[in-house]
């Protein structure tokens, strides 16, 4: 069993998008799902500084740095895009005006508590940004990011260790090894990676785990049937 | 793609219902989706809460829901020169929760922006405290504002794409843009109707994110 | 003695309000103070609908309803003018960005305290409207006004009778008798109408009033020297 | 006619003293007025608090004011990638206070819009709730949040007239346009000074009335 690759995983994350959703991508990993819309998709993205109808990365030399998003990456807007300032921006936000937020994450608790701005580590300056601003008030929070932590610990935990972003709120997790609902019940496996047995799942997820009744398979390229 | 156009203003009312709460955009005349106004009439509702700056005149306006007596409650900052409503007030058949201009449009928007209310320094020592939290910052009073919220936000825009991108004329823009903003459905009635990409990205006031439902008012 | 003229009144504003200062006329008869703009005065106006750099009234037939001011009125737009929405007209008027506000008022206590928006009596439902915001956020709220009622009571007085819209924000009173000055030692006359005693300003105010030492006489058309 | 244009940067931050708290626009160097910045360095004022959404980076903008060692205290939802202030913030010689940025921005807004505050539902639940009153509204528990004013707001424009009035460019309309009503002094870089008549009133972002002085950026 070989875990999905970062581009299977953005795949994986980009069909499962509503149908001409309004979708925010935070910054780093999450954005790369953009490259993985289905042709037609009519999903609409909103970057936190002020953009919504992103379009995808200018080409070489081609550059606008008055035109980037939260990752302060150079991008284009799409026709029928709009610019607005911060304060109209954060009230989409936090006024759950946007379908689905998809943000990286060091821990998702079983009840859907969120660690994602900091490790509290160390003597580095914290940063927070836009993400607390998201997690709150989206009406989806979808988080994506690796299973487990690079020497094998589960980032989907009992309850986070790391400071929170914010209580209760994630509803879905892709990972990748699976995609988990977060349920009343707890968390409930949806999609499992073609190969890997839910008891060596189980062994790489602290926090208790049920597969649902229907629950899909996940190919190699990020499919899921 | 998206696109948000509905035929008329019948359609862009559906699904409103006895008892629902209705933001009606416009200063005066200016901004008031006047196709609406009919429209809601002529789906015999009742018992709507209506938030609106005015309360209609004499005319062709707001007035036709008061003589229709379809509204229970509204909240508002100037209800003068308004005939019917004036009437049912004294008569005592419909309820007025007066709201100081800034404060009801400043309510609106914190419920289109998600916040729990707002401190004003607005209507402290007056009526407008009366019954309202008081919270003292920094050794100066205000008082505690909560949000508004609604069932259906109506407004009248000047152009709008089919993805639901929104631009005013003029004053016209007053209520409209906040109340865009906090609706659980937005319908936007029009001059015009564009294509995606006639609308400047720098001059669209309400981008489509707020915006359910756009008809261009009818010429008759 | 003959009182001012509302013309004279709306003049004698005029020629007070500060060159190239930010001025909201509120409604109704402060509004006309715009006819007597002194040519290059660079007076810049705000109605609360939304609209900075108000015009005048256009000419019959060219009105456009969709160009009004505070009080529904048709206006134009003078060069260099813009359009906004509620919310930023408001935080100009509560945000303290406002040089002047020029109000009507039933009455003014010694105090300063502004009455203006209802007499509280019989069934007529109260309308408020943008008048408490002026009242509360401009830097100076000046208010113009007859002295005295139709039947000839003080609208100067020791405590407002009527529902109150702020306290102690008035700093100047026209009338169209006399200007006062709001201070912290109570009322003082700083321009008395030509041929007009203190003595005989006293008997129609029911507030005490003071007479600044370098007090000045307003002439009929307005002029104050 | 009102006229806001002054010469240059130093003449933009003429003012400004030891102690000042200062306003800095932009989102990275989107909307980032780096006239102002160089020019506030070479007044040599010392302790400033600064709001300002990003710390610098390790570029040719408000890396520079850690680097001169000019600022006391930062407000700042985003203060990662900025070397120096980083090497500050861990020898103890500068304070931050981190704030989520739509709590920033909204901070802001209060500040220029007169209110006393404002409930935020972000941070409820977590550190950024430490040490601040909560108010419970219908059941659910917010935090309130108070308003940021400044001595200086210094934003990065794209036109503006001579009059003061002004529009931004793309994303670095961002932080600049909240700003911009905040500051008792509001100075305000921009691309190109144009004639008053030469800006569309539909799409004047900042009206003149919240703008105190404007210049070109330097070509150099």
């Amino acid at each position: 069993m070989i875990p999905l690759s970062r581009d299977a995983l953005a795949r994986m994350v980009a069909l499962h998008l509503p149908q001409e959703g309004f979708v925010n991508l935070g910054i780093g990993a999450p954005t790369h799902v953009a490259d993985y819309l289905p042709e037609g998709s009519g999903v609409i993205l909103h970057s936190e500084n002020g953009v919504l109808n992103v379009g995808p990365k200018p080409a070489a030399g081609e550059e606008d740095w008055d035109l980037i998003n939260a990752g302060k990456m150079p991008i284009s807007l799409r026709t029928g895009g709009s610019y607005f300032d911060s304060s109209l921006s954060f009230a989409m936000m936090r006024g759950g005006h946007l379908d689905v937020a998809v943000l990286g994450a060091f821990q998702v608790s079983k009840a859907g508590d969120l660690a994602n701005w900091t490790t509290g580590d160390n003597g580095s300056p914290p940063g927070i940004g836009g993400a607390i601003d998201l997690a709150v008030g989206a009406k989806s929070i979808w988080v994506m990011m690796d299973h487990t932590t690079k020497d094998g610990r589960s980032r989907i935990v009992e309850r986070c260790g790391y400071p929170l972003t914010a209580r209760g709120v994630v509803t879905r997790i892709f990972t990748n090894l699976c995609i988990i609902e977060v349920t009343e019940d707890g968390l409930a496996v949806r999609a499992l990676l073609d190969g890997l047995a839910i008891e060596a799942l189980r062994d790489r997820t602290e926090a208790p785990l049920r597969v649902m009744g229907d629950s899909l398979t996940i190919t190699q390229d990020g499919s899921v049937a | 793609m998206r696109n948000v156009v509905v035929e008329d203003a019948a359609a862009a009312v559906e699904g409103i219902k006895d008892g629902d709460t209705v933001m009606m955009g416009g200063f005066g005349g200016a901004g008031l989706p006047l196709g609406v106004v009919k429209a809601v009439l002529d789906r015999r509702v009742r018992d709507l809460t209506l938030i609106s700056n005015n309360a209609g005149s004499t005319e062709d306006d707001l007035s036709l829901w008061f003589e229709a007596r379809i509204v229970r409650k509204i909240v508002c900052s100037y209800p003068r020169s308004a005939k019917q409503f004036a009437e049912q007030y004294r008569a005592g058949t419909v309820e007025l929760e007066l709201v100081p201009q800034g404060t009801l449009v400043e309510r609106i928007r914190a419920g289109g922006a998600g916040l729990g209310g707002f401190l004003s320094p607005v209507g402290v020592g007056t009526v407008f405290a009366d019954g309202k939290e008081k919270i003292v910052v920094d050794g100066r009073e205000f008082i505690l504002e909560l949000p508004l919220h609604a069932d259906f936000a109506f407004v009248k825009g000047h152009l709008a794409d089919t993805l639901g991108n929104v631009t005013y004329n003029k004053t016209a823009r007053n209520h409209c843009a906040v109340m865009a903003t906090a609706g659980r459905t937005v319908a936007v009635e029009v001059d015009r109707v564009v294509n995606v990409g006639d609308l400047d990205p720098e001059a669209i006031v309400t981008p489509c994110i707020f915006v359910d439902r756009v008809f261009a008012r009818s010429s008759r």
